[in-house]
């Protein structure tokens, strides 16, 4: 097993860092974050035009068919940058879903995300049960015009731009149970829809969503009907890869932002970075980023294999992530000191989407439990 | 008095005089302050009370109380989430002035300082000048009667707040740094001073960036000798270091996390509360918790045996802010996605609107980011550690 | 709540601490260490004269009516001197429950300890399923005679030299359960009692015992029959906080050599103890210890005032005892390197202690979880 | 011949040729050494095979394998339980001289470190130079054709059974510490050499404490320029710290900690592999493990490319001996109070009487308290921590 990139996914990689490193400072995603948006209209369609968004999407629809790595490497990249706009919820997870979904759907929605016209989100939480993908309330009836949707969401990133939700609804089965879950793709603009938005602490923006008896066709289904949440698990486990390598990303831009400061930074007559704590703390930070880097690259590479253990590899990475995340953040901001607490300085910013990341989909535990369950049983 | 019935009287008070507003502002604190009207109220209560400065002397001001007391209404205090009063005036300043000021200094500023009409800020740190305090560079020359006043002073809590600031300035390059550095009592209205607030990762001011330019302070203003200010100082510093008590606050965080903990249900839909390993977790910090307690114990029999505690404070600082620090953790945990709404005035006390998720983790993702700054500020957990190293273990 | 010594307690502390100085250097200690016996018999009676043996026990026994807080005050000296002589197993657990048998067997016992004259060992644990007490197999049955013993103990610490065993058999009840165990005064020389003695890492001797249908009297039963177990839960408290004391005074010879030995030995051209890293270790090492001190003293005196929470300071200190002496252990022999390695220098014997320490009556993640069901429920 | 074929001919010789006392000497392993005879033996079936050197060049009698080549048939050997063969001479020694030795000393050395004959060991560490390897102060002085070598060597595995040991030695005061160096060949039979056994922790003897009173050595001996020992030192300790894979030795102690945990009941009658708390924390650890495995692979795959991974080497002496640390702690934790037992004699592998305690429980504390030496060894995990933020952070 080789886990190095190839040459092409190398030209991918420097050519999206080249890019972000050029045209999106931190102080212009400041900027942008403190905007009502939460992301910027511009820079998702220079991201479309660079092919980003259609990079891992089916060549019928205008994409390149690219795997889990070449998400891995975007995401990484939008990590090290602090990128806001919503790759994850709108390639990643929306399209992601959408490509399970039959042709109506895909005419309507799929070319619009490549091109950059359409965006998406996820809607599977809901409130007092949001530590579970299979906790679903919302219910979806048949009725003549196909299904009629009823139910709350919680935390839908991305939710105040979405064009379209991919919901979860129960058309049977008990509260808990993975069976009976269906999923749709609910357009935006339905009557019975409605929001609440919200900013997040990591400069985004979500959700809160009520479905009020809305009425999809049949053709909005996405999948086999009560069998959504397999689909749902296999999409997730691409976004939590997506997740996973923006936060080594981040990790990467804290490490360097760290070792930089304490270089020039002097107390006591000298730079900090002569105190040996703080020079241990700092190679305890690149261990940790690159024995999660390594998982990052084995999870990719076993994504795109259909290896019988890409989803234990995925849950290694999200725990591993647990660990790191949090570690290099809280340490990035000691070692800066008051410095790093400030809004001003990007230290902090990459520490509360490091935070966010941690409780997205689940966090260390939940994982180091499923990945034990998928190995050793 | 007995314990128990000082503990009674104090109790009442409390309930009679902490207004609903009162304490919604001590339950949305976030980090070390409250808000600052909420604050300043709550001041002027206590102040009516007599109650305004435990620590103080009689004579000074103070209620005349003994350490248990002192605890005791520290205690109930934070149990009744009283919105906490300013330290830079009440806990830093005053007992200082007492120590080090002149008959005229401790006669005009001590009862200014009860009464709340002043409210002071601290000017320690500069932007060279962290850890590494005694390498600070703001410049005060003589003129006359006057000094000119010339730098900059960093992470000066509510300094938007104040009419005073006490700073460190150095009024000598002479020898060790630590031998030219005074303390000076400055009008935050003289003219040459600009406060710039700094925002913090959380969305709020509570630090800000103050500048000197030629800013004239009477000499009348220096509090013990020139370039004496260092050992005064450094009293302040031991003051910041072990006169906390964590015991309170890690009772009511862990009575806050196990309500998010019973409320909260985990991937398998049982209370967090009863899942094995977030249980274990919870109980680790808890046993930490417990020890720190009883080594607070520790220190108070020590005082009330007029010993000192020495050791034992040094950690207190260390301990205690890693071990909040881990409760924050623990409550993001137990929060999940709920963390992540920004919703920033929802943290005022007169908020009447709608919160989005449950209203136990309003505050979770504040603290947690707040609280980051707890082993850096009075002392970062880096520079105790040294401290235990030198001072305790004598390496 | 004051947790500070009295008079005349730090008057034993220091009486206890110079015999010991004095008198129980680490040579001799080897020495002991590595003769068949485990511990010497000229040590035991000493602490007889010395009243140390007697301490705890009732004036009509010969005892001074001491409680917890003398328990811990000897048992942190004896682990800062790395005492081998069975303490724990003769007085605290042997005495401690020969106390709750009837007047037979205190005549028999009882003044015989105090007197440095009678050994005891609690042989409560069985194999396979040696991690909980509840777990017994061994049979009581009644017969003419009193009772008949069958089965098989294992990690009987102090066998080789017990006068009697403190035996756990069922009286009723099944496998795991509370209910239905018994204990009992077993003579050491009784026929059909058999064992297998070896030495352990920790310089002791312990024994695999059976019982093959051995015959007590009525009289050998301690307490309630059947009403065994909360017995021995009480008295278990009182050898966890020994055990626990024990690995407070171990922590604090082994804080002390390592600050010792890093001011001596000098590499790079300067002593070990000028570099940061190692000093903030033995800052953790100490609030560590500090730390569990504190629950020590906490919890001596709640079990003395038999306090309600008095067995969950119990598990709380032990519970900490499970971390900090570990952590202080390992890095006693980490800052010492090599040396620390070896068999002349006392640390390892130090850390070899600790671990065992750890291992009896449950260890850290057990009590945690008693800690929780005891505060929180 | 591709890999899995490559495998399966490895895997067969293993099957034919590791006699039931060999496999129960590298099961009995609880230090990075096995029984002396049993790893002679081994060395000597290898020798025969002619695979008794993986990596040294085909020339000099290496088997001429790739990378990939040589992970396997460590990776193999290990699973097998084979016994380690000895490091100093076949690992250490023979690279450097095949980097390093005039062509008398390779033509001699060489062949007989291969078929066994010579028994090397290592003469770094003094009494007084640890993780200050350059302080060391041994000292060879020029005396006509030979040196005349003096002082003292300690941490020298297996020294007892070694018939040449290659040192480091002073043989220069001038300039900086490494300046003054030189690295020489001795015969243990030079009259002069005492051995003193040093008894470990466990009660086994690893470790020597070699003397040197007026050792004549052949200047011959000297390996490279004298006072460029330094050099040649520094390239092996390059290789202790960056050639070690730890994926192997984790699988086994996973595989081991799984066969304990399903063995061994909690306090509530389940086996620990099901206890969540327990799981939770193996999870931890091999995840951990799984991490390093593939960046030992990333190492590999630079390897192969002819890149110097550098950076990634320096993580894995840390991380391999601290995750194992790991593993072992969790080990003592399921054997409970079986770790007690000192059982020395039934970890030698002719031992056939019974055994206290499962046998699956037999090496575990023996091992647990060994393995503490992984992190002091061949550059402490505070040495390796220098290094990495110095040659990789480049602080």
């Amino acid at each position: 097993m080789h886990i190095e990139y190839t040459d092409e996914q190398n030209m991918l990689r420097d050519s999206v860092d080249k890019y972000l490193r050029d045209n999106y400072s931190f102080e212009s995603r400041q900027a942008v974050a403190k905007s009502g948006e939460g992301f910027s209209e511009q820079q998702w369609r220079t991201f479309a035009e660079l092919g980003w968004l259609a990079m891992t999407l089916p060549e019928e629809h205008g994409g390149f068919e690219g795997g889990a790595l070449e998400t891995m490497i975007l995401c990484e990249a939008f990590g090290k940058h602090l990128v806001l706009e919503p790759y994850m919820e709108t390639v990643v997870l929306t399209a992601g879903l959408l490509q399970e979904a039959g042709p109506d759907i895909h005419e309507k929605y799929l070319a619009g995300v490549a091109e950059g016209r359409v965006q998406g989100a996820l809607a599977a939480l809901e409130a007092g049960r949001q530590s579970s993908l299979r906790h679903v309330e919302t219910r979806a009836e048949s009725c003549a015009e196909g299904f009629k949707l009823s139910g709350s969401k919680c935390t839908v990133f991305n939710g105040p731009a979405a064009d379209v939700f991919l919901v979860t609804a129960r058309t049977s089965g008990d509260a808990y149970s993975a069976e009976g879950i269906s999923l749709f793709a609910v357009d935006a603009g339905l009557p019975g829809l409605s929001r609440r938005d919200y900013p997040t602490y990591d400069g985004r923006h979500a959700s809160e969503l009520w479905l009020d008896g809305v009425t999809v066709p049949e053709g909005a289904l996405v999948g086999e009907p009560g069998r959504g949440y397999p689909v749902l698990e296999k999409i997730i486990d691409r976004a939590l890869l997506a997740l996973s390598a923006e936060a080594v990303g981040a990790m990467d831009s804290l490490l360097a932002a760290t070792v930089e400061y304490t270089k020039q930074r002097k107390q006591f007559g000298k730079p900090i970075s002569r105190f040996q704590v703080l020079r241990h703390r700092m190679a305890d930070m690149f261990m940790e980023i690159e024995l999660t880097r390594s998982l990052m690259l084995a999870t990719a590479y076993k994504l795109d294999q259909n290896a019988d253990d890409a989803s234990a590899l995925v849950s290694a990475l999200k725990a591993k992530v647990g660990k790191s995340g949090p570690f290099v953040g809280q340490n990035a901001i000691q070692l800066h000191g008051g410095i790093g607490m400030t809004e001003e300085l990007s230290v902090g910013h990459y520490f509360k989407r490091i935070a966010v990341i941690e409780n997205l989909f689940n966090s260390r535990d939940f994982h180091l439990q499923r990945y034990m369950r998928l190995t050793c049983e | 008095m007995e314990e128990q019935e000082f503990r009674d009287e104090v109790r009442r008070f409390l309930e009679d005089s902490l207004t609903p507003e009162l304490k919604r502002a001590g339950q949305l604190m976030t980090s070390v302050f409250a808000d600052f009207d909420a604050t300043m109220e709550w001041h002027r209560i206590l102040y009516e009370k007599g109650w305004v400065a435990p620590d103080w002397p009689k004579e000074y001001g103070g209620p005349g109380w003994n350490i248990t007391q002192r605890y005791v209404f520290q205690e109930e205090c934070k149990l009744a989430n009283a919105p906490a009063l300013l330290p830079m005036g009440l806990q830093m300043l005053g007992p200082m002035l007492i120590g080090y000021g002149t008959e005229e200094q401790k006669n005009y500023y001590l009862p200014r300082i009860l009464s709340g009409e002043d409210v002071w800020c601290q000017g320690y740190s500069e932007p060279g000048a962290g850890s590494d305090l005694a390498s600070l560079s703001t410049s005060a020359v003589r003129d006359g009667d006057d000094y000119l006043v010339n730098g900059s002073k960093i992470w000066t809590s509510y300094a938007q707040h104040s009419n005073r600031i006490f700073c460190l300035v150095r009024t000598s390059k002479e020898g060790p740094p630590q031998a030219g550095i005074s303390f000076l009592l400055i009008d935050m209205d003289s003219p040459g001073i600009r406060v710039d607030p700094i925002v913090g990762l959380d969305g709020s001011v509570e630090q800000c960036q103050v500048f000197f330019d030629n800013v004239r302070v009477p000499v009348a203003n220096l509090v013990g000798e020139e370039n004496q200010g260092w050992s005064v100082a450094k009293y302040l510093l031991e003051f910041e270091r072990g006169g906390q008590n964590f015991t309170v606050d890690h009772k009511k965080q862990t009575a806050k996390l196990h309500r998010q903990a019973r409320a909260e249900l985990n991937p398998d839909g049982i209370p967090w509360i009863d899942d094995p390993v977030f249980r274990n977790k919870m109980a680790s910090v808890e046993v930490d918790a417990l020890a720190l307690e009883y080594t607070e114990l520790r220190i108070k029999g020590a005082l009330e045996a007029g010993a000192n505690p020495g050791a034992l404070s040094s950690l207190t600082k260390v301990m205690g802010t890693e071990i909040s620090q881990r409760f924050n953790e623990l409550s993001v945990e137990v929060m999940g996605t709920f963390i992540t709404p920004f919703q920033h005035e929802a943290l005022q006390p007169d908020f009447e609107g709608e919160i989005v998720g449950p209203k136990h983790g309003l505050t979770v993702m504040a603290e947690y980011i707040n609280n980051r700054a707890s082993t850096i500020y009075g002392g970062t957990a880096e520079i105790q550690r040294d401290i235990i190293a030198k001072r305790v273990l004598e390496l």
